[in-house]
């Protein structure tokens, strides 16, 4: 049983006053695009085992979506932050490098 | 290896049951096999199996890296049905629950087929146009499940509360043939009959790398050594993303928990399974006596093999307002698997980008009752290069916007 | 023009804590960039004071509740929600702002008694931290109540007042008397 | 000792530390009446009574007698109550008793003392595990028939519950700084000292007093007894105000990120159906102590089930916390120090003690010592090879324990306390993936401080404190718990740098070492391995776990599910350390390389219904109600859920049927007017600079085009393609749409909007509010629904030319302010009318008034349905199942071509979407008459590759239309619109197939003139 921080209003959420929204950071294809990235956009998903970056709304309170990094096996949550980002921002990096060396977002090499 | 029988048992119990051999072989692993699967569960094994039985390919390693039959096939609520509304679900369920009916025999080991029936509640007029529309569609497939009135569901299953309060009972989808298995015995019959065919099961061993050239695959990289193989099937239920990665190609899938539990036992109570979809829980009772329950998966990546408790409190409220009987009884243990689902909640038995790689995943929250048809056809798949069963669930659905949705029918697929 | 009516119609009943029907309350729900001075003046100009994050300026019936980042909640007398609807309306017309009257669409709760009472008849029904230090007079907290969302705070440290939608008030206020049963008391907080 | 009837009182003169002599109370067992006194458990009672014989066992029905004196006890399950107060499998150890406490033995037949099923037991030679693997194998059907109805009867322990549960539960949910779980005396010192970091503390005991085993043992510390101790400090705890304590509230599951569950019992010790029975607690603990003790271990020697072999530890328990003798002569059989201990007790309760086998070649510590000094025989190096005794026991045979099991005595006795060790309970520290460690010298798996499970930001959660760490004396308890306190407070910032009060002091007996010892004797033959028992409940036997591991179920998964070995009630809390052990010897490797099965929640059982808390009967889900609701209640309303609202199906008149209503309801709309409740229809309010763009991505047609006071019929599509919803979007004014939904929808399109604005689109200024709720909208439908309305409203001019069909104006009906839609789902003339939800009653009413003349017919659901059915409107959810495309439906005049993008459309663009076989939208008449069944298919010529019939088409909606006296359909059909005239056959199941000819799906009013007029 999840708590994630929403980053909107500060509350400490259950994950019963959550809904879980898969993937960050997605890049939408719409028409004009390849039948692959199309496909791509829509099913293919990064199935990490670690660290992940995901969408979560705020449902039962500010209703706002937000992102989370967190570790899909030990469950660990590296920090919270806004939506409205094409990529997670530095500080929630750092917060991820600290706790897992080695990892880099992936448009980092 | 020897057979299995009540005389067998009766010539063992005068000699201590000194004489009893291993169910299976635990080889050191070979240099090369003309077919290595990685996963031996209940998928896995059933395709080395049909390898075997049906095309006369014996030179096979079955890879698990912890033990055989220790991921869902060990996990789940074991229910075996084939009413689905979709031709392809419905043929490969089917074929599944036909092989179930005699898998006991063909593997000389009882695997405890109970065809004790399975009904699908329907609660709104939703599902009931659902349902009869199910129905229709199973006639035409050769699929035998009627729709039954409230009465008949009462008749075969006293426990139930028909008359609501909330969502009384409209009517069900019966497939009287459906029913449930023991699970840890079809992985251990299917491990016992491929060994006994010749086939190496080497357990605690975790492949770390796929090897391929020329957009082919060559072998794998184990934590029990480099293992060459002519062809490679991945059958890892939600760990399939890691592989496919390993091969360098992508799925649509994501690995998400899905939880059971069961009651401790009572004397005998509920001869059929029952599946509530609208208030999302399902129920039936072990030979054990236990009541076996499950629900509904997260919705977020989990590879703990645990999920959040609320999911099981949803699960057993909804049960409770089913049967209300329950209430008094103790819930024993909960635990959860790591389920893959993919964009169409159906599963991928398919060929891959790399040549003579096959996967088989996506099985989501019902492979159990698939495991002899899933198989059949992907062993044909392997064999051939195209199996009937599997010509619709290929990886190229989802940019054709091909998908095979069941859950037209119902709220949740089990 | 026939009398506006609650969804609870005046219901109260009592368990361990009483629970009351709040009456009509204007509400009006304001979208806007709550950090525009614009904004914050033509509120200002209604009567109206901008609360902090999860927080209530003023009360029922006279004051601002937050909402989410771009989003609050005017409380209001029910029969002046119309006129303040247009008073902002009006006021922020240049601006980027939906401005909705939304004083019927739901129910207000009055809780009361004891105060350590109050909020544990909440905690049997919603996982908000309701410890006083989390959720002291004047904080906010939008959450899940049982199997609905509601809203809630404390008007004093004896009584709460809830907020949930018109449409499961009678829902609410079966769960509320339900876990209010006399003997029901935890003694926790 | 006294005489009670033929029963032997086991009732000490004296002593009994937890009951109270002076209230005595009566309960049955087995329809028995007897009496026990307040503080005994059911356990204790019948021990007190004499009452060695308690169950049966699960394969073999064997007789089954007490075993432990708590939660782990795998033996005495009884069923208590009757009726809705009734419950299987009950543990008597924990079970406190009440004045007409009714109890009945389990898993027999005819009666406990007489059981046919144990006849399984002299078979036992031919049932070894897993012998049902091996064999049922044919003829094929005898399984279901025969073989498993067998075994299932056989199988199970209590008797189901028959009647409804007659009591209630809830739950709770709290957070706090630091869960100290267990109110022994480590759990108590934890509380205290994480209490003085300044931290909420939270300290629960599942038992309902405190002080755990320590004031049974003799423990003393700082000085006192540790009663006395633990009276003292719960006082100073209860005068702290951050300190909270329950007792009868056990910790039953440790979820991620500090979610603990605890299950209160607030009547099971003194029933009253007016309150809740149990309370499920919800904690979010910053940090949480596992002060749960350890678990003492049974002994595997031959006969170790039967009736009378008890735990040492439980024997000391019954003596000193009950004044129960479990029995007069007592032999003990242990490995380790601690077993001497209950030998001391008995003795000074004056109870027989005629041996103590010592399986240890030497037993030299203290409380050996003070055995001998006592005058109690202690034999090193001995063990039991057999117990005799029918369902009791009589006698113990006494052998050496490196031997093969030659009897080398034989003494009567009537009673042994067993000990093979002690395992901290450690199974809350695995629930959310803490690990173990093995610790070879005391012969257990502890918490591994190094591993233990992590909460949300990574670190530890968890703390182990007193025996769950493994700590076996006193003083290292106490120590350890201190720290644990101190470590949990400080974990969450509390206290840092502030002086720490001292450790308790605690002082008992040094230990000699214990041995481990696993099977006894050392050298065992099969027969003796096959009478050795590890799982009393389950029947599994050492030899079991060694005929598993033979057969090559290796893994300590694979073992547990082939022999089921700790897969009983009690979940292995007495048989896996042993079990695992067996294990070892047979694989040959070290019992950490075997490892644990993994230990899942709940650490003991929780009752389904406290489970689901609150949410039964009329609380089970909510109830959406419209303003209207009660209208409709008492008009005859036929209830239907749509979602979680409830809708009218149909107004039934009395003797009407469900079906006649709805067909009055049409022909009155059609011919008259008629009335709709459309509350739940969801309402959407869209403003904004950028709300037309926004609109124009939601919807598949043009929505800024819209001029306002006008409304347009729009589709909403998945980015996958599939239609999603449909309804009406009114333009309200220059930025503002109000977007209507289908009522399942509102919430579900709102959530859609909101997350494209905020996730993808967020620099576009538009903004969404749901209003659903704030009004309520009143369908008007009929030739006869203007004259209705102008009764209300003479001054809206809702005339065809002010207000024309797919307009809508504010104005007010009846002193009301509403909103009028001239919108129309049944074809006929219609307004849909939305007033503020405070006044929809009111309205309705009005309408009702106004509209009696007219013979106004309010209509529900279905009505609507065939009327929308006969106008050949498709509805979301009958011709729409989540893989249909607007396109299928013929809706080509709905999607705009003008547009470069909408949700959907690239993906309409992908192959198969526009393959001309999909099947698209179609009328379909039966040649009789006859409504066709709804899902039917039509079949097509042969079958496919795996032998299933082709098919070409399905129905999608099917009903009796009243206004055409005759069945109508919709249905999808491979090129469907192109084979007009077309018959088809749809198979129906058991019957003759119907025919049914390809029509329009406008079986009425195809020009429309009556929703324009």
């Amino acid at each position: 049983m999840l708590i994630l921080t929403c980053p909107y209003c500060g509350v400490r959420c259950d994950e019963t006053e959550l809904a879980p929204g898969g993937e960050a950071h997605l890049k939408r294809f719409g028409p004009g695009s390849s039948d692959e990235e199309f496909e791509d956009y829509l099913f293919m998903r990064a199935n990490p085992n670690g660290v992940h970056f995901e969408r979560w709304r705020h449902v039962y309170g500010c209703g706002k979506w937000f992102h989370a990094a967190r570790n899909t096996v030990t469950l660990e949550v590296y920090g919270t932050y806004s939506a409205q980002v094409h990529a997670p921002p530095q500080e929630i990096r750092d917060a991820v490098s600290n706790r897992v060396p080695g990892w880099h977002w992936k448009d980092e090499s | 290896m020897g057979h299995y029988s009540a005389l067998a048992i009766a010539r063992e119990a005068f000699r201590d049951h000194r004489g009893w051999q291993r169910a299976w072989k635990s080889p050191e692993p070979r240099r090369r096999y003309d077919v290595v699967i990685v996963g031996a569960g209940g998928h896995g094994l059933a395709t080395a199996y049909h390898l075997g039985k049906n095309h006369g390919i014996t030179n096979v390693a079955i890879l698990e890296r912890g033990w055989l039959g220790g991921g869902n096939t060990g996990r789940n609520t074991t229910i075996i049905r084939s009413n689905y509304l979709q031709d392809a679900s419905a043929a490969i369920y089917e074929k599944a629950r036909s092989l179930y009916e005699t898998l006991s025999q063909d593997l000389n080991y009882n695997v405890m087929f109970s065809p004790r029936g399975v009904m699908m509640l329907a609660q709104t007029e939703h599902e009931v146009r659902g349902y009869r529309r199910t129905a229709h569609a199973n006639a035409l497939q050769g699929v035998e499940t009627e729709f039954i009135e409230p009465r008949r569901v009462k008749e075969l299953c006293p426990i139930i509360e028909i008359r609501g309060p909330r969502y009384p009972v409209l009517g069900a989808l019966w497939q009287p043939r459906g029913g449930t298995a023991r699970h840890d015995a079809v992985a251990w019959g299917y491990a016992r009959r491929c060994s006994a065919m010749g086939m190496d099961i080497i357990q605690k061993c975790e492949v770390t790398g796929i090897r391929t050239s020329g957009g082919e695959v060559r072998g794998v990289v184990t934590t029990r050594g480099d293992i060459d193989c002519g062809k490679l099937g991945i059958v890892v239920a939600g760990h399939s993303g890691h592989l496919a990665e390993m091969a360098g190609f992508r799925l649509p899938v994501e690995s998400v928990a899905l939880q059971a539990l069961v009651s401790e036992p009572v004397k005998p109570c509920m001869d059929v399974v029952v599946m509530a979809n609208t208030v999302h829980g399902y129920m039936s009772q072990s030979d054990k006596g236990e009541m076996v329950i499950g629900g509904g998966a997260d919705g977020f990546i989990n590879y703990t093999q645990r999920g959040s408790f609320s999911h099981i409190e949803e699960t057993v409220r909804a049960l409770v307002e089913t049967f209300p009987m329950i209430s008094r009884l103790k819930m024993l243990r909960h635990w959860g698997g790591i389920v893959d689902m993919t964009g169409d909640r159906s599963p991928i038995l398919s060929r891959t980008p790399v040549g003579n790689l096959f996967i088989n995943c996506g099985w989501g929250t019902g492979g159990f009752k698939a495991i002899p048809g899933s198989g059949w056809g992907f062993a044909e798949l392997m064999a051939k290069g195209e199996s009937p069963l599997c010509a619709d669930l290929g990886l190229n659905r989802f940019r054709e916007g091909r998908f095979i949705d069941e859950s037209v029918a119902a709220g949740v697929a089990h | 023009m026939p009398e506006s009516v609650t969804p609870l119609d005046g219901a109260t009943c009592s368990g361990f804590v009483t629970i009351k029907d709040a009456g009509l309350a204007g509400m009006i729900l304001l979208r806007a960039d709550l950090g525009d001075t614009d904004v914050v003046s033509a509120l200002q100009g209604a009567g109206f004071d901008l609360p902090d994050p999860a927080e209530l300026v003023g009360e029922l019936g006279n004051g601002a509740l937050w909402m989410s980042p771009d989003e609050l909640m005017i409380l209001c007398a029910h029969d002046e929600a119309e006129a303040i609807v247009a008073t902002l309306a009006e006021a922020l017309s240049e601006l980027h702002v939906l401005v909705a009257n939304v004083s019927d669409a739901r129910a207000v709760f009055r809780l009361s008694g004891n105060g350590s009472a109050v909020r544990e008849v909440l905690a049997k029904l919603s996982p908000a931290d309701l410890r006083q230090a989390a959720l002291p007079p004047g904080r906010v907290r939008r959450t899940r109540l049982a199997q609905v969302p509601a809203a809630f705070w404390f008007a004093s440290d004896d009584e709460a007042v809830l907020i949930c939608f018109r449409s499961v008030a009678g829902y609410v206020l079966e769960l509320l008397l339900k876990v209010a049963t006399p003997g029901s008391e935890v003694g926790h907080f | 000792m006294a005489l009670e009837g033929r029963i032997v009182s086991r009732r000490l003169p004296k002593g009994g530390r937890l009951i109270d002599r002076s209230r005595p109370l009566g309960f049955s067992f087995n329809g028995k009446e007897m009496r026990g006194y307040a503080g005994d458990t059911l356990a204790s009672a019948l021990l007190a009574k004499g009452q060695v014989l308690v169950g049966r066992s699960f394969k073999y029905h064997r007789p089954r007698g007490v075993v432990t004196s708590g939660s782990e006890e795998p033996n005495a399950l009884v069923g208590l109550g009757r009726d809705g107060s009734f419950e299987p499998n009950v543990r008597a150890t924990t079970t406190e008793l009440f004045e007409g406490l009714e109890a009945r033995s389990q898993n027999h037949w005819p009666s406990l003392e007489y059981d046919v099923g144990a006849i399984s037991s002299m078979l036992s030679r031919f049932l070894p595990s897993g012998f049902y693997y091996k064999t049922f194998l044919w003829p094929r059907a005898f399984w279901k028939h025969v073989y498993e109805p067998a075994i299932r009867l056989s199988a199970g322990l209590g008797r189901p519950p028959r009647r409804r549960d007659a009591d209630h539960y809830e739950h709770f949910n709290v957070t706090v700084d630091v869960l100290v779980i267990g109110g022994g005396i480590s759990g108590i010192s934890a509380a205290s000292a994480a209490a003085e970091t300044g931290a909420d503390v939270l300290l629960v005991e599942q038992a309902s007093t405190w002080g755990g085993r320590a004031p049974i043992d003799g423990v003393r510390i700082d000085g006192l007894g540790a009663e006395e101790w633990t009276g003292s400090t719960l006082k100073s705890l209860q005068s702290l105000p951050n300190v909270r304590m329950r007792t009868r509230t056990s910790g039953v599951g440790i979820h991620d990120h500090g979610y603990v569950l605890l299950h209160e019992r607030l009547t099971d010790h003194a029933p009253d159906h007016s309150v809740p029975r149990h309370r499920l607690w919800k904690v979010r603990a910053g940090q949480i102590v596992a002060a749960t003790g350890a678990i003492e271990r049974p002994l595997s020697f031959p006969g170790n089930d039967r009736p009378g072999c008890m735990l040492a530890s439980a024997v000391r328990d019954y003596v000193v916390n009950y004044g129960v003798a479990p029995g007069e002569r007592t032999v003990i059989v242990t490995n380790n120090d601690d077993a001497y201990r209950t030998a001391l007790t008995l003795r000074e309760a004056g109870l027989g003690v005629p041996a103590i086998l010592d399986a240890r070649q030497e037993a030299t510590g203290p409380l050996a010592t003070a055995a001998r000094d006592a005058g109690l025989t202690v034999r090193p190096g001995c063990g039991i090879v057999d117990i005799v005794g029918r369902d009791r026991v009589e006698r113990v045979q006494v052998c050496s324990q490196d031997g093969d099991g030659e009897v080398i005595d034989e003494i009567h006795a009537d009673c042994v306390a067993m000990s093979g060790g002690w395992s901290p309970a450690a199974h809350l520290w695995c629930h959310a993936g803490g690990k173990l460690s093995w610790n070879d010298e005391a012969a257990h798996f502890a918490p591994d401080p190094a591993r233990p499970p992590t909460g949300a930001d990574g670190v530890a959660m968890m703390q182990a404190a007193g025996s769950a760490t493994g700590a076996m004396h006193a003083g290292a308890v106490l120590e350890s718990a201190h720290a644990a306190g101190v470590a949990a407070g400080q974990a969450l910032g509390n206290g840092r740098g502030r002086k720490h009060g001292r450790v308790p002091e605690g002082e008992d007996e040094a230990h000699h070492p214990m041995e481990p010892v696993w099977l006894v004797p050392a050298r065992a033959p099969y027969a003796k391995r096959a009478k050795s028992w590890l799982d009393f409940q389950n029947d599994v036997k050492v030899s079991d776990i060694e005929l598993a591991a033979r057969e090559g179920y290796e893994s300590v998964e694979h073992v547990k599910r082939y022999t089921t070995l700790g897969m009983a009630t009690d979940q292995g809390k007495l048989s896996n350390i042993n079990g695992l052990a067996i294990l070892s010897r047979e694989l040959g490797v070290p019992i950490e390389e075997v490892g644990t099965t993994t230990f899942r929640p709940p650490y003991v059982p929780v009752t389904m219904g406290a489970i689901a808390g609150e949410a039964r009967g009329e609380l089970f889900q909510p109830v959406r109600k419209t303003p209207i609701h009660e209208w409709h209640d008492a008009n005859g309303a036929h209830w239907e859920p749509v979602g979680h609202w409830r809708r009218p199906y149909a107004y039934t008149r009395h003797g009407e049927s469900v079906h006649d209503a709805v067909a009055r309801e049409v022909l009155a709309t059609r011919s008259g007017v008629g009335l709709l409740d459309a509350s739940t229809l969801g309402k959407l309010v869209v403003k904004g600079p950028d709300a037309a763009r926004f609109l124009d991505m939601l919807y598949t047609n043009m929505m800024s085009t819209l001029k306002p006071g006008k409304c347009r019929y729009g589709l909403m599509c998945s980015e996958n393609g599939f239609l999603i919803d449909d309804g009406v979007v009114a333009r309200l004014d220059d930025d503002t749409w109000l977007c209507h939904t289908t009522s399942g929808g509102a919430d579900r399109i709102h959530a859609s909007m909101e997350e494209w604005l905020q996730t993808e689109w967020w620099d576009w200024k538009a903004y969404v509010a749901n209003v659903t709720e704030q009004f309520a909208q009143i369908g008007v439908a009929g030739p006869r629904a203007r004259d209705v309305l102008n009764e209300l409203g003479p001054s809206m001019d809702l005339g065809k030319e002010a207000l024309p069909f797919m307009a809508w104006t504010d104005g007010a009906l009846g002193n009301i302010p509403v909103r009028v839609f001239r919108i129309s789902f049944s074809g006929e003339l219609s307004f849909e009318i939305a007033a503020p939800a405070g006044q929809g009653r009111a309205l309705w009413d009005r309408l009702f008034e106004a509209g009696k003349s007219f013979g106004i017919t309010p209509y529900g659901t279905e009505a609507l349905h065939v009327m929308r059915a006969e106008k050949g409107f498709i509805m979301i959810g009958d011709e729409t199942d989540g893989t249909v495309i607007p396109q299928d439906l013929g809706l080509h005049w709905a999607i705009s071509k003008g547009k470069d993008d909408f949700l959907g459309k690239r993906a309409q663009e992908r192959e198969h979407m526009a393959d001309p076989l999909r099947w698209r939208l179609v009328g379909l008449e039966t040649l009789d008459g006859s409504v066709l069944p709804d899902g039917a298919y039509a079949a097509d010529e042969g079958v496919n590759a795996n032998g299933q019939r082709r098919t070409q088409g399905r129905v999608t909606s099917t009903y009796h239309s009243p206004t055409l006296g005759r069945g109508i359909a919709m249905g999808l059909v491979e090129r469907g619109p192109d084979r007009m005239g077309e018959i088809l056959e749809f198979s129906v199941i058991d019957g003759e197939p119907i025919r049914a000819r390809i029509v329009s799906p406008v079986f009425h009013d195809p020009e429309g003139e009556k929703q324009n007029a």
